[in-house]
């Protein structure tokens, strides 16, 4: 920390080793006995994270969001008289007091719908756009253009056309309809059924490849806070 | 050149889909069976057991809320608690819903009062069993876990928008044994709830709440609309593999 | 088969939901287990899946028992002496076995305690059955509640029915006031309310006209689920109360409960001359009970059954007496049987005072005491005697105990109808208390009861014949009464409202019991437990061991070397020239920190010895806080842009400006996937590098394969986690002298990740080997 | 009216943020659209900030169990923010709503010394500590991957396990094996990308149906 005494460092250092130590406090909280007081720390220091970021959240909401936007937006194109710029931010402005206030009030309850109406709008705009040109076309063309083709020769098409067999017997796995169980149809759900097994194998392979990963950067994690607490200790003990 | 082609291609795909959908609500009349799947099937069970026991379900509805490219999966979430919400209103046994946004807060009040309205007994709801936990995924989940240990609901449902938090959340669910139906649309919240939960809904699966559950003749037709697009894009996929192998470089 | 209610197919019996429309069935045939879900065989015992008892303990062991509970409510409803016991107890004991799932089982049950769960859903069937009559009935005792003990003596005479009297009598000692006043009010009553002894079960009504009735009524309103039956009025006073003050949603469900009930209550009995009642009281208690009181009638009533429904630990001690008063129908004894109860009861108004401590001790540890209450005597009874002698609580309910019962059930259930043998096991199991234990006693074979039939008298005549100590209210009712008498209108000290809040609080909050789920015994859940320490044992010595020794690293790892895609980033940083302006986003939170900033922290070291121009932003709120504690340790130009609200359209609007490359750093595949379907739409955009947590890899990757629409790649190069990190570092020394990590103190992180990955695919051998083993043994 | 109009709402400013993604040209149309679900959203916040006040207040006013917890999160939740706005306050000053000073002044409430100083002595060591948790949970549940599932369930779970298994041993100069780190390479790259493609496409379809769902007007998730 630049801009503190370096006492001051040291007791902040201090006191988030304690709060480190608070958290890691849950590992015993099963422990008879002492648990009961390692389970204190431990929800104390919870209760206080969950506490500071809401405020965190508050305030980026006003310092980031909202007083920016009138500071150096609203105002001026009130001085400009730049009446469509004000008009976005009177419509934002008035959409969200409305939200705000019909949970106050509930006589205007409705009125609170045209917010999140118009929110879930947006939002489901937004959410299409990328799920269309973001993975929809990203990820057929990828898997389509076989990219990700070994350079070897002879194995130049295996891996990418074992991508696509993956890929396809994957999306089949999520098959929800077609059935039947006789009839014409019968043999194409049986075809459904024998790539959605296969498509799973591809799942679970996807699921535990994903998993070791999120477990490896948990570890770097720990690995980080463990590095945090040990320099803490022998600062602590060198007394700077 | 290529953004040319993907807007009009993606200006297709939406109407295709449209009209798939408006199809399909007709398709949807003849009932059709749907893949069974176990997180759908243990949900009733788990509300008349709420119901039972007195306790509630408790709902989680991920760390997103609406106006964000979250929103759509953040609607999965909500649609699968209208569809508890109704038993629940019918049987005055509000889940206990938590939730990460604001927004979402919202949604779920209006979504839990409109059940309790629909049935009839406004005054049986109660907006404070949605609750906004925190504003962040990771103290979301602490408070989450406090919940479950210490309020103790029947079983623990999750749909939204997770992270790898939702592993502090489902250890917590699987070391109180609850029955846990967990659904999200992420890699890394399905590989680490996979290990812990009863019934995980594998993304697209958590998008199928309103079918399976309520058999909404619309959200059948999205079923539908989803399978037709798949077929299409799986034979787009593999005509141009062939395309591309045997085009000659 | 079942057929389904919804669509008529049939469907197998052991179907949960309809096969064909998805409705869920209602169990049949077998008994469905409520742990579980099951449905078994209708012979077995125990539930085959999950080892819960599918019949209720106390059932087999005698007729009456189980069904006791329901039995008080019941026998209201048929208004001429109790008919034929029998008849509807067996009916009772049909509706247990057969669906005890569609029943609510109220939350302090819902353990492991499968069986004494049901007879509270027996209870409420009782009532929906009954709900007709009770409307006559409760008219009358609310009557005599209403005002002055004085107008009770006159109404009830006039209101009640000729035959209800004599069941009723011993129900009134139950905490079910409603019923006592009616047959036997004149004869209580004529006894001055001041009179010391005043009878137990005159105490209710007293005590309730009073304005005493939020007192005991949050008592009996919290202390038991099962008093729904025998006294919905006296608690619905409570309910509004617990209304407002139950912000805790899972307090909720227990409303469900009883819906069906209440709603034949409510608006039938309590709509006409229950509000009346209550609002009569409501000049005299200073308690918010009366306005309460007329919203009772409103749909939201059923609330006050959260608080019945609540706390685990209180509920043995009612429904001792509960069960005792239900099944002891006998008329023409009743009289000198309450004279002789008249005596314990004599609350004085300290009592209160001592409440709170006593509810303390009700609390897990000290739950027996309030078993011992004597069966017939009413929950609140006990609670007020106890203010008298506060602390000795334990002694006056010791003083009830067998020694002293011998004669008074004898003398109370002479003449009795034969009728089904009485609860006396159960009750005595009752005495025991503490749920769990209250629970066990429950059981024919349990010791507690084998003590039980030693210490007391068996009955020799009517219905109860044949059991020990039916009754042991006697010995109370023996005692002579030693406290001042209660004044007939108290005002309730502020200290006595402070205590009734802390019981209040007390009972409404939820059951700080743990409770045991079903086919978790303690030893699973210690070993459980045991598992749990041991992995994370494992887990840390495996991190912390190449920490503590830094020196250690370079034996453990071989120095890690960066892949094709972290190499196509480190040339891409080589080749920047002096002030270009290079955007750097840190999208991570604190929570990635540890990992992300290792990965920051050598870019921007590397992009500081290329004297680039550095811009930082983030897309995540607490980015530039995390942002600004990675970069002061780097020296170099540096400006914090601060948080870009809005995704892609921050994006769009930092893109404006132009770059010579972005640089991500994605905690998630999400953020990514903002900045590559920006920078990919846009024309001319300057090319996108990455780092990512190993959580993202498999997803981020199809980025670095990926290709913009001008033929260039999506990602342009990526670095991977602490490892790819580790790697840069050590290539970035190779050309970037400066301060400098040793090798060791590179290495060790990745010596700890190392460990810990072998740790865990220990475990997970280990784990899976013994899951697959165990599932084997299983079959 | 009062039922449609959220609907309606839904409809239009759905479809035209939806279209401008797809129609050419028509980028910037998007964006007042999304500013003002920005500013509602940045509102929600206020809303999120009453309700946990509230819930808490209740308890710690009702001494419900966990009251004393409630009030740490009030405390920490009001100092915070006060932190935050004072040091924004402070350094806008008098001048507050001028434009020239509003960066300082965001840079004074999002990264003063302060709140600089709460977030790396508090909210880091608190939130970073919590995220090293999931290593040892992860462990845990990883060891019990097997328990209480089904035959096919099993062997999903081997599938699952012996992915992990190789990735992890893979991913990390251990034992300098060559052959582990090629296979997790290749685990990677082609046999997890099918299953990662398949989901992210079935995701992708899944928002699709629902997004449009709503935007025809069949379903509707702000009104009856």
């Amino acid at each position: 920390m630049t801009n503190l005494p370096v006492s001051l460092d040291l007791i902040g250092t201090m006191v988030a080793a304690l709060l480190t130590f608070f958290v890691f406090s849950y590992l015993l909280g099963d422990l008879p006995g002492l648990g009961v007081l390692f389970k204190f720390f431990y929800r104390l220091a919870m209760h206080i994270l969950i506490g500071a970021g809401v405020a965190y959240a508050l305030a980026m909401a006003w310092w980031s969001v909202l007083y920016p936007r009138i500071v150096e937006r609203l105002l001026p194109a009130l001085g400009a008289n730049d009446w469509p710029t004000v008009a976005i931010y009177v419509a934002g402005g008035v959409l969200g007091l409305l939200l705000v206030l019909t949970k106050i009030n509930r006589q205007v309850a409705g009125l609170g719908n045209l917010a999140t109406g118009y929110l879930v709008g947006v939002g489901l705009g937004v959410s299409v756009g990328g799920a269309v040109i973001g993975t929809l076309f990203a990820q057929v063309q990828a898997t389509a253009t076989l990219s990700g083709a070994s350079s070897v020769q002879p194995w130049v098409f295996v891996d990418p056309l074992l991508l696509v067999v993956g890929t396809l017997t994957a999306l089949v796995a999520f098959n929800f309809t077609a059935t039947a169980r006789k009839g014409p149809l019968a043999a194409l759900t049986r075809l459904v059924q024998v790539l959605s097994v296969a498509g799973r194998f591809f799942l679970y392979i996807a699921l535990g490849a994903v998993f070791a990963g999120v477990y490896s950067a948990s570890v770097a994690v720990l690995v980080g806070r463990l590095q945090f607490v040990i320099s803490a200790i022998s600062r602590l003990f060198a007394g700077r | 050149m290529l953004r040319d082609f993907t807007q009009i291609a993606g200006l297709a795909l939406i109407v295709v889909m449209v009209v798939i959908l408006l199809i399909g609500r007709v398709w949807a009349r003849r009932r059709p069976v749907l893949r069974s799947l176990s997180g759908y099937r243990a949900l009733p069970g788990q509300q008349s057991r709420a119901i039972e026991s007195g306790q509630s379900l408790h709902v989680s509805l991920g760390t997103s809320g609406v106006g964000s490219g979250n929103t759509a999966t953040t609607l999965a979430g909500l649609n699968l608690l209208d569809t508890l919400a109704d038993e629940a209103a019918a049987t005055d046994t509000p889940p206990t819903v938590t939730v990460a946004d604001p927004t979402a807060l919202v949604m779920a009040q209006d979504i839990l009062r409109r059940a309790y309205v629909r049935h009839g007994n406004l005054a049986g709801y109660d907006p404070r069993s949605v609750r906004f936990i925190a504003a962040s995924p990771l103290p979301y989940a602490a408070g989450v876990m406090d919940l479950l240990s210490y309020e103790e609901p029947s079983a623990n449902v999750m749909a939204g928008v997770f992270g790898s938090e939702a592993a502090f959340i489902a250890e917590e669910g699987s070391r109180q044994g609850f029955l846990q139906v967990t659904g999200a649309a992420d890699l890394a919240p399905l590989s680490v709830l996979y290990p812990s939960v009863n019934h995980l809904l594998m993304g697209e699966e958590m998008f199928a709440s309103g079918a399976y559950m309520d058999e909404r003749p619309s959200h059948v037709a999205s079923l539908f609309a989803q399978d037709v697009m798949r077929w299409i894009i799986i034979l787009v996929i593999l005509a141009s593999t062939f395309g591309y192998i045997l085009s000659p470089k | 088969m079942i057929n389904c209610p919804k669509c008529g197919t049939l469907n197998p019996d052991d179907s949960r939901v309809c096969g064909k429309c998805g409705a869920s069935l209602p169990a049949s045939g077998g008994r469905r287990c409520p742990m579980c879900g099951k449905v078994n065989p209708p012979t077995n015992v125990m539930c085959e899946s999950c080892g819960a008892r599918l019949v209720p303990l106390a059932a087999p062991a005698s007729d009456s028992t189980v069904v006791k509970p329901g039995a008080a409510p019941s026998q209201p409803t048929s208004p001429p002496t109790p008919p034929s016991p029998d008849d509807w107890l067996s009916n009772l004991r049909g509706t247990l076995t057969s669906a005890p799932q569609e029943e609510d089982v109220p939350d302090w049950l819902r353990g492991d305690q499968a069986a004494p769960s049901e007879p509270e859903p027996s209870a409420f069937d009782l009532n929906e059955r009954l709900g007709g009559s009770e409307p006559a009935q409760v008219p009358d005792w609310l009557k005599g509640i209403s005002s002055a003990p004085a107008s009770q003596a006159a109404q009830a005479p006039a209101s009640s029915e000729a035959d209800v009297p004599d069941w009723l009598k011993q129900i009134s000692s139950v905490p079910a006031p409603q019923s006592a006043s009616e047959p036997e009010v004149p004869d209580w009553l004529k006894q001055p309310l001041p009179q010391p002894p005043s009878p137990v079960v005159s105490g209710e009504p007293e005590l309730a006209s009073e304005a005493e009735t939020p007192d005991w009524l949050k008592q009996l309103g919290a202390v038991s689920t099962f008093p729904a039956v025998p006294a919905p009025q006296p608690t619905q006073p409570e309910a509004p109360r617990a209304v407002p003050l139950e912000p805790t949603p899972q307090a909720a469900p227990s409303e469900a409960d009883v819906p069906d009930w209440l709603k034949q209550i409510a608006p039938t009995s309590l709509a006409g001359e229950a509000p009346e009642a209550f609002e009569a009281q409501a000049p005299e208690s200073p308690t918010p009970t009366p306005l309460e009181a007329k919203e009772i009638s409103e749909p939201e009533t059923p609330a006050w059954l959260q608080d019945l429904t609540l706390p685990a630990e209180a509920a043995p001690a009612v429904s001792g007496p509960a069960l005792v008063g239900a099944p002891a129908p006998e008329p023409a004894e009743t009289l000198p049987w309450f004279t002789g109860l008249s005596e314990p009861e004599v609350p004085s108004p300290q009592a209160e005072v001592a409440l709170p401590d006593w509810l303390k001790e009700l609390e897990p540890q000290a739950a027996p005491q309030g078993p011992a209450a004597p069966p017939g005597e009413p929950p609140e009874s006990v609670l007020e005697a106890v203010p008298e002698m506060p602390g000795e609580l334990p002694d006056w309910l010791k003083e009830l105990q067998p020694s002293e019962t011998e004669a008074a059930p004898q003398a109370v259930f002479t003449g009795v109808p034969p009728a089904q043998p009485a609860p006396a096991p159960e009750t005595g199991g009752l005495v025991a208390a503490q749920l769990p234990a209250w629970l066990q006693q429950l059981q024919p074979t349990g010791e507690g009861k084998k003590e039980l039939e030693k210490e007391e008298p068996a009955e020799s005549e009517g219905i109860l014949a044949g059991l020990r100590g039916p009754l042991q209210v006697a010995p109370v009712v023996a005692q002579p009464f030693s406290g001042t008498p209660r004044p007939a209108r108290a005002e309730i000290p502020a200290a006595d409202l402070a205590h009734a809040g802390a019981l209040q609080e007390l009972l409404t909050r939820g059951p700080s019991v743990v409770i045991h789920r079903a086919g978790e015994s303690r030893a699973q859940k210690l070993w459980a437990n045991t598992q749990r320490w041991i992995v994370f044992a494992i887990i840390l010595v495996f991190v912390l061991v190449p920490l503590l020794n830094e020196q250690l690293a370079p034996f453990l790892v071989s120095p890690p070397a960066l892949g094709e895609a972290g190499n196509a980033l480190y040339e891409a940083l080589a080749k920047l020239n002096p002030n270009d302006r290079v955007l750097v986003a840190f999208d991570y939170d604190a929570s990635q920190s540890p990992e992300m900033d290792t990965q920051a922290r050598v870019v921007l070291r590397h992009l500081a010895a290329r004297k680039a121009n550095v811009q930082i932003v983030s897309l995540y709120p607490s980015g530039p806080a995390v942002a600004k504690v990675v970069a002061q340790t780097i020296s170099g130009t540096i400006e914090n842009r601060g948080y870009l609200a809005g995704q892609d359209i921050g994006i769009a609007s930092i893109m404006t400006e132009p770059y010579a490359m972005v640089i991500e750093f994605a905690a998630t595949p999400d953020t990514l996937r903002l900045w590559v379907e920006q920078l990919s739409a846009r024309p001319g955009a300057p090319p996108l590098y990455a780092g990512v947590s190993a959580g993202a890899e498999p997803m981020s990757r199809a980025y670095y394969f990926g290709k913009r629409s001008d033929g260039t790649q999506q990602v342009s190069g990526l670095i991977v986690g602490v490892p790819d990190a580790a790697a840069y570092q050590l290539r970035l020394q190779k050309d970037v002298p400066g301060d400098l990590d040793t090798l060791a103190r590179v290495l060790a992180p990745l010596a700890s990740i190392s460990f810990a990955n072998v740790a865990l695919v220990l475990l997970m051998a280990i784990g899976g080997l013994i899951q697959l083993a165990a599932g084997g043994k299983r079959k | 009216m009062k039922r449609f109009l959220p609907l309606l709402v839904t409809m239009i400013v759905g479809w035209v943020t939806l279209l401008t993604y797809f129609l050419p040209g028509l980028d910037t149309v998007r964006y007042p659209f999304i500013e003002v679900a920005m500013i509602v959203v940045a509102f929600s916040m206020l809303l999120g900030f009453v309700n946990i006040f509230y819930v808490h207040a209740t308890r710690i006013v009702r001494r419900r169990p966990g009251a004393f917890y409630s009030l740490v999160l009030l405390v920490s939740l009001v100092l915070v923010a006060a932190v935050s706005f004072a040091e924004g306050l402070i350094r806008g000053g008098l001048s507050l709503f001028s434009p020239s000073v509003a960066q300082d002044v965001v840079q004074a409430g999002v990264a003063g010394g302060w709140m600089t100083a709460v977030y790396q002595y508090i909210l880091i060591p608190i939130q970073s500590s919590l995220a090293a948790l999931l290593p040892f949970l992860l462990a845990f549940a990883a060891y019990r991957t097997l328990r209480m599932r089904s035959t096919s369930g099993k062997a999903a779970g081997a599938v699952f396990l012996i992915t992990a298994i190789v990735v992890l041993l893979g991913q990390v100069p251990l034992f300098n094996l060559p052959l582990v780190a090629g296979l997790r390479e290749w685990i990677i790259r082609v046999w997890a990308m099918g299953g990662v493609r398949g989901i992210l496409l079935g995701v992708a379809l899944g928002i699709t149906a629902t997004a449009l769902r709503v935007l025809i007007g069949a379903d509707r998730p702000t009104s009856e």
